[in-house]
């Protein structure tokens, strides 16, 4: 949709627009990064928080959902909250039998595309808002971070299964990927908790001498 | 004072010595001390004093298993010396003294201490009544023991969880053959001692048995260089709760640690005996001593008396030999005495022994601070003494060991039960659940090979349990030959200074009165002596207690019963529990701007709302109705973003609406709203909103902020009860919402969509969907404010950027934005009411005049039964309106206060405005239901009782013919 | 801390769910008596024993019944509703 | 030091009776028979013996005096509810716990602090004003009271709640909250009692009722079956295991109610504070404890296990309301047993069952109770008829709709 309003990640506010590198992801601003790369890169193998929130996300539910994603050349994950990572880069998350959680990649353009032919919705398929903030949790510190706020032993989780839980008191919808062989956790949030969350998990990450790192990094991989 | 020789297991660091001070003297230790071990190489001996009688207390347990030091520094409070680390800096005065420990004014009350037996502040003080509060205050001031610091502002601490296979506590022999030999087996444990080092009672019990030192030596390399052990030292097992979680703690941090098992190696306390003046600074367990020697490398004593019930106390006296301390003589309780290889050591090395013999009482130096020697007396056939025959023998201290009281506390909480067992003379577990074990001294295995062997059963067992081995498990090891307790380390004295409970100085004679007075069985007792509810929660008294009791009552132990142990199996700081705090708070998207605007912000619950928007030099008062009045006369703009938001489609979907809401929505035609209201099952109102009808199967519905989440919950499981196709969506925070409202209000709409805006294309009570700004979203006309407006829900992303649009695009309209306080104004004009501030926990429909949105005829919904036999019965109150006589200027009403009529209660006021845009103070209330007619005047009592009059006024109070909304 | 298992979400801490009491069964609102109803909406089986109770796991908006001990607390198992478990 | 405590001093033997005879057999027959030896069951006995002549009485307690909710609350007194029947009801409780150390000749501690109910968002402070104005109405010393007054009053008090949180916006204050020693009020009435000739039965369980055409004709126990055609049940948390005995249905749910107490300090909280938002009440015993405890567990359940979740919890909002406390340290956490109802009131009085009366529901608020409910409960069985007092509270309410309008006011009920 090209509107003349700008999307705004939910905690945009809280980072001072004078700091760091900006630019646009999606329609929407976002800090490409607070510092050097060399800095972003080496917090991303100790402790990294980044507000991945931009990143387009569509839901769809109803008897004909999966196989029109399908039509559409979407790899769909077997099993209920298992996570499916496509090519370009984009995630698919399957919720029930019948409805996905789609996100869009920081260089893919198919969430979108398909989001569009969606519309409204269709017959048997129905279109579900989703405006969740979403922030990337990286780092070999990362579970430490997930100890402090969150009652899950995320060193057994399946790094291509959705954890619905609570982090930092707050109700979250984690999904823990795998790339070069580290474990990131991507937490999805209800927009209007993001903030609480954000705060909480910055926090922490400070005091484990992590930082906020800026969506350059991942745009350069084309990948979280 | 010079300490012993350095030795390579002592724990104290001599290249690191500290300065630290302590009732205002200034005294040097070392890296690894405890402060009592620090003072008294510094030759303190006194170093706290008792609870109620303030009598002089020393070194005792030196394990924090007694109280008598317990210090403040002016930051912190209540820290025990026993376990404190030394640390630089560290300036200490002892708790609970009136003058300085010396010369504490408080000791003068052992004078009257024959006036205060057990209990005696239920028997006195109360008559006359007037006067309890002065004794209470006065009983109060001497209570209680640290003071705390007004001025220190508790930290956030970082909680953390840990999960392990198994959880092994206590790393003394068997708990470190316990670990080792699970591990081995692949478990993962995690080992929790609470000792800064490894080692447990091995570190100062069996110094000078080399076999003992290599054996334990090899175990702690094994155990630290185990891939499969998890080692955490100076960490507590608080607790254990339900599903294997437990609180450890150490001095950070609290960490929640969920296991599948656990092994209890947590050995013994070791206990006193009870005789005359057993509580002098020089009287101290053979434990403590050991420790001081071994560890801190403090000779205890120059000459000493050593009290035996067991084989250890001649351990100990063999020990303290060997670092210098002239043993005066072993006074064995035993008729037989020390039967084994250690009692001949003894005798070789030169030390007397009187077998079967007591002390009788400890002779007291100068204002109780030091022990001058002892009595002993020869014990009788049943183990009464005769003082006569009492015999003095001179020396500067006792060790006791007499016998030993298992660490239950974290068996007992996992679920453990124990027996008494007279071959040890102690309390042993039983009937353990399956992942529940205990191993070594804490189950009476007390000779070092079967502590090692049963630790390795133990883990084993555990490995196995588990699913992590195949091996064959061995019986639990049981303990042969002499007991290491004595069954009645307890003697009776004319003078009544013979202690059993150290924490609140209980005598032996307390227990007898209070079973005299009928606290016969072991909870009363408790309970009336206070025994084991202070600050080390009896962990040296209970035993000698329930010996004390069964006794009186003639009965066995098992008979008598003990007390279990719940959590806190050692104390926690609040702010170790409390964690970080978090505490969630809700921002609409357009939060940052309110902010940046100035809103004055107040909490809804999770969320934070603009009560409204501040202008320097206008009142609260006047900004609200300013806001409200802009409204009336040209544009607002309010953020709705808190409002429930809820997508319900699918097949089912009107028929579900059917039965949740009271009103009928089969015949709602797509494209309309209707108002929605919703009762529980008892016809009790719960929530209201709108419905929205977007297509034939599709509902847009709003919930209240309050109410949302809870109300979404029970739509969920209604659905689900009912098993109808809907498909149920929470959209509260995906979507976000702001009402654009008043006269001017197309001007400002028109430009920014393409949805027809005409009364004709769009009249009120319409909903449509469309683009506004290029974004895709729901137009809704609605009336709650009683104004032309159009409530704009869009997708959450979007609603800084729309909310900041509509601003810059009506400022020449003259937009204004407007907070709820001006909402909760324009909508009382309007006369409607607000679900939980014009309801109650009880209002249901007919009370609040709601009567035209429930259909009875309906086939059914949530609460149609009650209110069917609600409709039955009499009315007992209404909703109704009223407002001042505009003459009246005295104090206005404020919500919830009464209104009365010859001096009984007949209404309540739920909702008042002082000014309203109609120029008079309104309000809702609730009224008796013969009370309201408009017209019928009514007096609201307000603060300081003055009455106020007001007139029942017909609803609404502003635009009775709706015309502005249309 | 307790751990109930959801049927969705698999075993979690108990701050995680929301209680929704004992699964009961209405009866026909147009057949009872008032009295019949009222011990509907009031009256409850209090006493010990195996209880079937709703719980909802919060962050997944999951309804499942849970069958459990009031006195042990000891969960026996937890199943999805599936609408004829209610009777 | 008070004249008498020379007695102590001056005699050659300890002079103190027993307070209750020890174990005696059962009698074949009782006239009523008390299920239950806490407060409510032994004040009962105390008043039917004393006011009534009863005293052929039997008090049957599975464990011992007070061990069950008597004995785990933290032990406050007041009766600044939001009904008048409520408010009547307590206010008589109050005046009778002022004069009660000095009926039962024993000190139970009896201390009016002042009882603060803090409210933490306009909505709650509505509420604190609807039950302050009632109880002036019924003469009740109890005032909306500004933060200012608050903050003179418990200086220790953080009004922020530590910022990230709504903050106070005022209280509720009761001059005559008080606290009490709990368990001395049991045995002080078991006294009472006992010396009256009623028979305290502690360690003996009633495995069943035994009626005839529906009526109450005895009482099985681990110990033999005793006559009666009177029982009343005291039982509260395990009220629903008899009335199950009996057939008779009731609205009761039993949660449980944690609380946890501090290491003694010096004077330091003079007040009673109650928190409904943050789920907390606190006072500071005359030992020097905090006593401290939280709203109800969430779900049902008929056991006295203690939870680490309560503690954080309660923790985190004690360091909210009173940020000084970080390091003092807590002793000991415990439950006890409530049994709630749907309107947060009582159920008393007689039954659809002969014979067998009703004491019950008694939620969070049991204790400050015990002397009113011993007194009219005592009337009621005596008369056969309810107490006027207790009228409102018959369990038929709830098939008559005729709920108490309690649940408005009681989120933590202390």
């Amino acid at each position: 949709m090209n509107s003349l309003l700008k999307r705004q990640s939910p905690i945009q506010h809280l980072f001072d627009p004078t700091v760091g590198q900006w630019g646009e992801l999606a329609q929407a601003a976002v800090v490409l990064a607070f510092d050097s790369e060399e800095v972003e890169s080496r917090a991303l193998q100790t402790l990294a928080l980044c507000d991945v929130s931009a990143l387009p996300k569509l839901g769809i539910k109803g008897p004909a959902a999966a196989n029109w994603l399908q039509s559409q050349g979407v790899t769909l994950p077997e099993g209920i909250y298992r996570t499916r990572k496509q090519s370009d880069g984009s995630l698919v998350v399957r919720l029930s039998d019948n409805e996905f959680l789609l996100q869009e990649g920081f260089v893919s353009q198919t969430i979108q595309t398909l989001s569009e032919l969606l519309g409204w919705g269709q017959e048997g398929i129905a279109r579900v808002e989703r405006q969740e903030a979403s922030f990337l949790l990286a780092g070999s510190r990362a579970l430490n971070v997930l100890a402090q706020t969150c009652a899950i032993d995320f060193r057994q989780a399946p790094h291509d299964r959705m954890v619905m839980t609570r982090i930092a008191g707050i109700s979250c919808r984690v999904l823990p990927t795998e790339t070069e062989s580290k474990a990131r956790y991507q937490i999805g949030v209800d927009a209007t908790y993001a903030v609480s969350l954000w705060e909480s998990l910055m926090t922490i990450c400070q005091e484990l001498e992590g930082r906020a790192i800026g969506t350059a990094i991942f745009t350069a991989r084309g990948t979280i | 004072m010079t300490r012993l020789q350095p030795h390579e297991h002592q724990w104290i660091d001599r290249s690191r010595p500290i300065e630290f001070r302590f009732e205002g003297q200034s005294y040097q230790g070392f890296a690894g001390d405890v402060v009592t071990s620090a003072l008294w190489a510094g030759g303190v001996r006194m170093v706290g004093r008792s609870f109620k009688y303030h009598r002089p207390r020393g070194t005792y347990s030196l394990a924090g298993d007694d109280v008598n030091a317990m210090f403040e520094d002016g930051e912190r409070t209540n820290l025990r010396g026993n376990t404190l680390q030394l640390s630089a800096g560290l300036d200490l005065r002892s708790v609970n003294t009136v003058g300085g420990l010396k010369r504490d004014l408080l000791r003068f009350t052992q004078l009257a201490s024959s006036m205060m037996p057990v209990g005696f502040y239920y028997k006195a003080f109360h008559t006359p009544r007037s006067l309890f509060p002065f004794y209470e205050g006065q009983m109060r001031k001497v209570a209680g023991l640290g003071r705390i610091n007004p001025n220190q502002m508790a930290q956030a601490t970082p909680k953390d969880y840990a999960f392990h296979d198994l959880l092994v506590v206590g790393a003394g022999p068997s708990g470190l053959s316990a670990a080792l030999a699970a591990a081995d087996e692949g478990v993962g444990v995690v080992l929790v001692e609470q000792h800064p080092h490894l080692g447990g009672s091995l570190a100062w019990q069996r110094r000078n048995d080399p076999e003992a030192v290599a054996s334990l030596n090899t175990l702690v390399k094994s155990v630290t260089a185990h891939a499969n052990i998890e080692v955490r030292c100076a960490t507590q097992v608080a607790g254990c709760y339900a599903d294997h979680w437990y609180a450890l703690v150490d001095e950070h941090r609290l960490t929640k640690l969920r296991t599948k098992s656990l092994i209890v190696a947590t050995g013994c306390y070791e206990q006193p005996a009870v005789f005359q003046n057993n509580d002098l600074p020089g009287v101290m367990l053979a434990s403590a001593a050991q420790r001081l020697s071994h560890l801190y490398a403090v000779q205890p004593f120059k000459k000493c008396v050593v009290l035996a019930g067991n084989r250890d106390a001649y351990r100990a006296a063999l020990d303290l030999q060997q670092v210098g301390v002239e043993i005066a003589a072993i006074v064995d309780l035993r008729v037989d005495g020390e039967t084994t290889a250690l009692g001949a050591q003894a005798e070789n090395a030169g030390m007397e022994i009187y077998r079967n013999h007591a002390v009788y009482e400890a002779i007291a130096g100068s204002g109780n601070t030091t022990v001058q020697g002892v009595k002993i007396c020869p014990l009788g056939d049943h183990g009464q003494l005769d003082p006569h025959s009492a015999k003095r023998l001179d020396c500067d201290g006792v060790a006791v060991s007499v016998g030993w009281m298992p660490v239950a506390g974290p068996l007992y909480q996992a679920g453990g039960r124990f027996t008494y067992a007279d071959h040890v003379h102690q309390l042993v577990p039983t009937e353990l659940p399956p992942t529940l074990f205990a191993a070594g001294r804490v189950q009476g295995v007390f000779h070092l090979s079967d502590r090692f062997a049963d630790g390795r059963r133990a883990g084993l067992t555990a490995a196995v349990e588990l699913g992590c081995s195949d091996q064959v498990v061995r019986k639990p090891i049981v303990h042969a030959g002499a007991s290491p307790s004595h069954p009645y380390p307890i003697f009776a004295h004319k003078k009544k200074k013979n202690f059993v409970e150290f924490d609140e100085d209980l005598h032996l004679i307390d227990f007898a009165n209070a079973h005299q007075e009928g606290y016969d069985n072991v909870e009363l007792l408790k309970r009336y002596t206070t025994v084991g509810m202070g600050p080390s929660q009896g962990k040296l008294a209970n035993m000698n207690a329930v010996r004390i009791l069964a006794r009186l009552n003639g009965k066995s132990i098992n008979e008598t019963g003990t007390t279990t142990s719940r959590p806190f199996h050692h104390p926690v700081p609040l702010a170790h529990l409390a964690g970080r705090r978090f505490h969630p708070t809700r921002h609409t998207p357009m939060h940052s701007w309110h902010v940046k605007a100035g809103a004055k912000l107040v909490y809804a619950g999770p969320w934070l709302r603009p009560e409204y928007y501040p202008i320097s030099g206008k009142t609260r008062e006047e900004l609200i109705l300013e806001e409200a009045q802009h409204v009336r006369d040209c544009v607002g703009l309010i953020d709705l973003g808190t409002l429930g938001k809820i997508e319900i489609s699918g097949p089912d979907s009107t028929a579900f609406i059917d039965r949740i809401y009271t009103d009928q929505f089969a015949s709602q035609k797509a494209g309309t709203i209707r108002y929605a209201l919703a009762c529980d099952e008892t016809g009790t109102i719960i929530d209201d909103g709108i419905v929205a009808r977007l297509d034939e199967n599709r509902f847009y519905v709003t919930a209240t902020t309050g109410g949302a989440a809870a109300f979404f919950r029970e739509l969920q499981r209604w659905a689900l009860i009912w098993q109808m196709k809907v498909e149920l969506v929470n959209l509260t925070g995906q979507f976000t919402a702001m009402n654009i409202t008043g006269t001017k209000t197309h001007e400002v709409l028109t430009s920014l969509t393409d949805i027809d805006l005409s009364n004709e294309a769009f009249g009120f009570g319409n909903v449509r969907e469309g683009l506004i700004a290029g974004v895709p979203a729901k137009l809704i006309r609605v009336g709650f404010v009683g104004e032309l407006g159009y409530e704009i829900h869009l997708p959450a992303a979007y609603g800084l950027s729309l909310w900041t649009k509509l601003l810059e695009v009506g400022k020449l309209t003259g937009i204004r934005p407007f907070g709820i306080e001006a909402q909760r104004l324009l909508r009382l004009e309007k006369g409607h009411l607000i679900v939980s501030i014009d309801t109650d926990a009880l209002t249901n429909p007919f009370e609040a005049n709601l009567k035209w949105v429930v259909k009875s005829k309906k086939e059914f919904f949530v609460g149609q039964r009650s209110l069917a036999i609600l409709r039955q019965k009499q009315l007992t109150r209404k909703l109704i309106g009223f407002e001042l006589p505009s003459e009246y200027n005295g104090p206005l009403p404020e919500e919830c206060h009464l209104i009365v009529e010859k001096g009984e209660i007949v209404g309540r006021v739920t909702s008042v405005a002082h000014r309203s845009t109609v120029g008079k103070t309104i309000g809702l209330a609730f009224v008796r239901l013969d009370m309201t007619d408009p017209g019928t005047s009514l007096t609201i009592r307000v603060d300081q009782g003055k009455l106020v009059p007001a007139i029942v006024t017909a609803l609404p109070f502003y635009d009775p013919g709706n015309q502005r909304q249309k | 801390m307790k751990i109930l298992t959801c049927p969705i979400n698999g075993p979690l801490p108990l701050q995680e769910f929301h209680y929704g009491g004992e699964v009961r069964v209405m009866p026909d609102p147009h057949t009872v008596s008032d009295s019949e109803w009222a011990d509907y909406l009031f009256h409850r089986n209090g006493e010990p024993g195996i209880k079937r109770e709703w719980w909802h796991h919060i962050a997944s908006g999951t309804w499942f019944i849970a069958e459990r001990n009031n006195v042990t607390d000891e969960i026996l198992r937890t199943y999805l509703y599936d609408g004829t478990t209610a009777s | 030091m008070p004249y008498r405590l020379l007695k102590f001093a001056f005699s050659k033997e300890y002079p103190e009776q027993r307070m209750f005879r020890s174990d005696c057999a059962l009698k074949d027959e009782y006239d009523v028979v008390i299920v239950g030896g806490g407060g409510h069951g032994l004040a009962a006995a105390y008043y039917l013996a004393k006011d009534h002549g009863i005293s052929n009485v039997a008090v049957l307690e599975k464990g011992y005096l007070g061990g069950g909710g008597t004995g785990r609350n933290t032990a406050i007194v007041r009766s600044n509810y939001l009904t008048p029947e409520g408010i009547a009801f307590y206010d008589t409780s109050l005046q009778l716990f002022r004069d009660l150390s000095r009926e039962l000749d024993l000190n139970l501690f009896y201390s009016e602090r002042g009882h603060f109910t803090l409210a933490h968002s306009p909505a709650s402070l509505r509420t604190m004003r609807w039950r302050a104005e009632t109880n002036k109405h019924l003469k009740i010393d109890s005032e909306l009271v500004t933060p200012e007054f608050i903050q003179k009053k418990l200086p220790e008090l953080d009004l922020t709640c530590g910022g990230h949180q709504s903050p106070i916006y005022g209280a509720l204050y009761h001059p005559p909250g008080a606290i009490a020693r709990h368990d001395a009020v049991a045995w002080g009435y078991a006294r009472g009692a006992d010396s009256r000739g009623v028979e305290i039965h502690q360690k003996t369980a009633v495995t069943d009722i035994e009626l005839r055409d529906g009526c109450v004709t005895g009482v099985h126990t681990d110990r033999g079956f005793i006559k009666t055609s009177k029982v009343l049940s005291t039982v509260a948390g395990w009220t629903p295991y008899l009335t199950k005995m009996v057939g008779l249905r009731t609205p009761l749910v039993v949660h449980p109610l944690q609380a946890l107490v501090t290491e003694p300090i010096k004077p330091w909280l003079d007040h009673i504070v109650v928190s409904a938002s943050l789920h907390l009440y606190v006072s500071q015993s005359s030992r020097g404890e905090l006593v401290a405890g939280a709203s109800l567990d969430p779900y049902e359940l008929i056991s006295q296990r203690s939870s680490l979740d309560f503690a954080e919890g309660l923790s985190a909002h004690m360091l909210d309301l009173f940020p000084s406390l970080g390091d003092i340290k807590v002793m000991r956490q415990w439950a006890g047993l409530c049994d709630m109802t749907p309107d947060f009131s009582p159920i008393m009085g007689t039954t659809p069952v002969e014979g067998f009366y009703l004491d019950a529901g008694w939620g969070t608020w049991g204790f400050k109770a015990t002397p009113v409910s011993g007194m009219t409960m005592a009337h009621t069985v005596a008369q056969g008829i309810e107490h006027p007092l207790i009228k409102p509270f018959r369990l038929d309410r709830f098939n008559q709709f005729q709920l108490v309008g309690e649940k408005g006011a009681a989120s933590v009920g202390h």
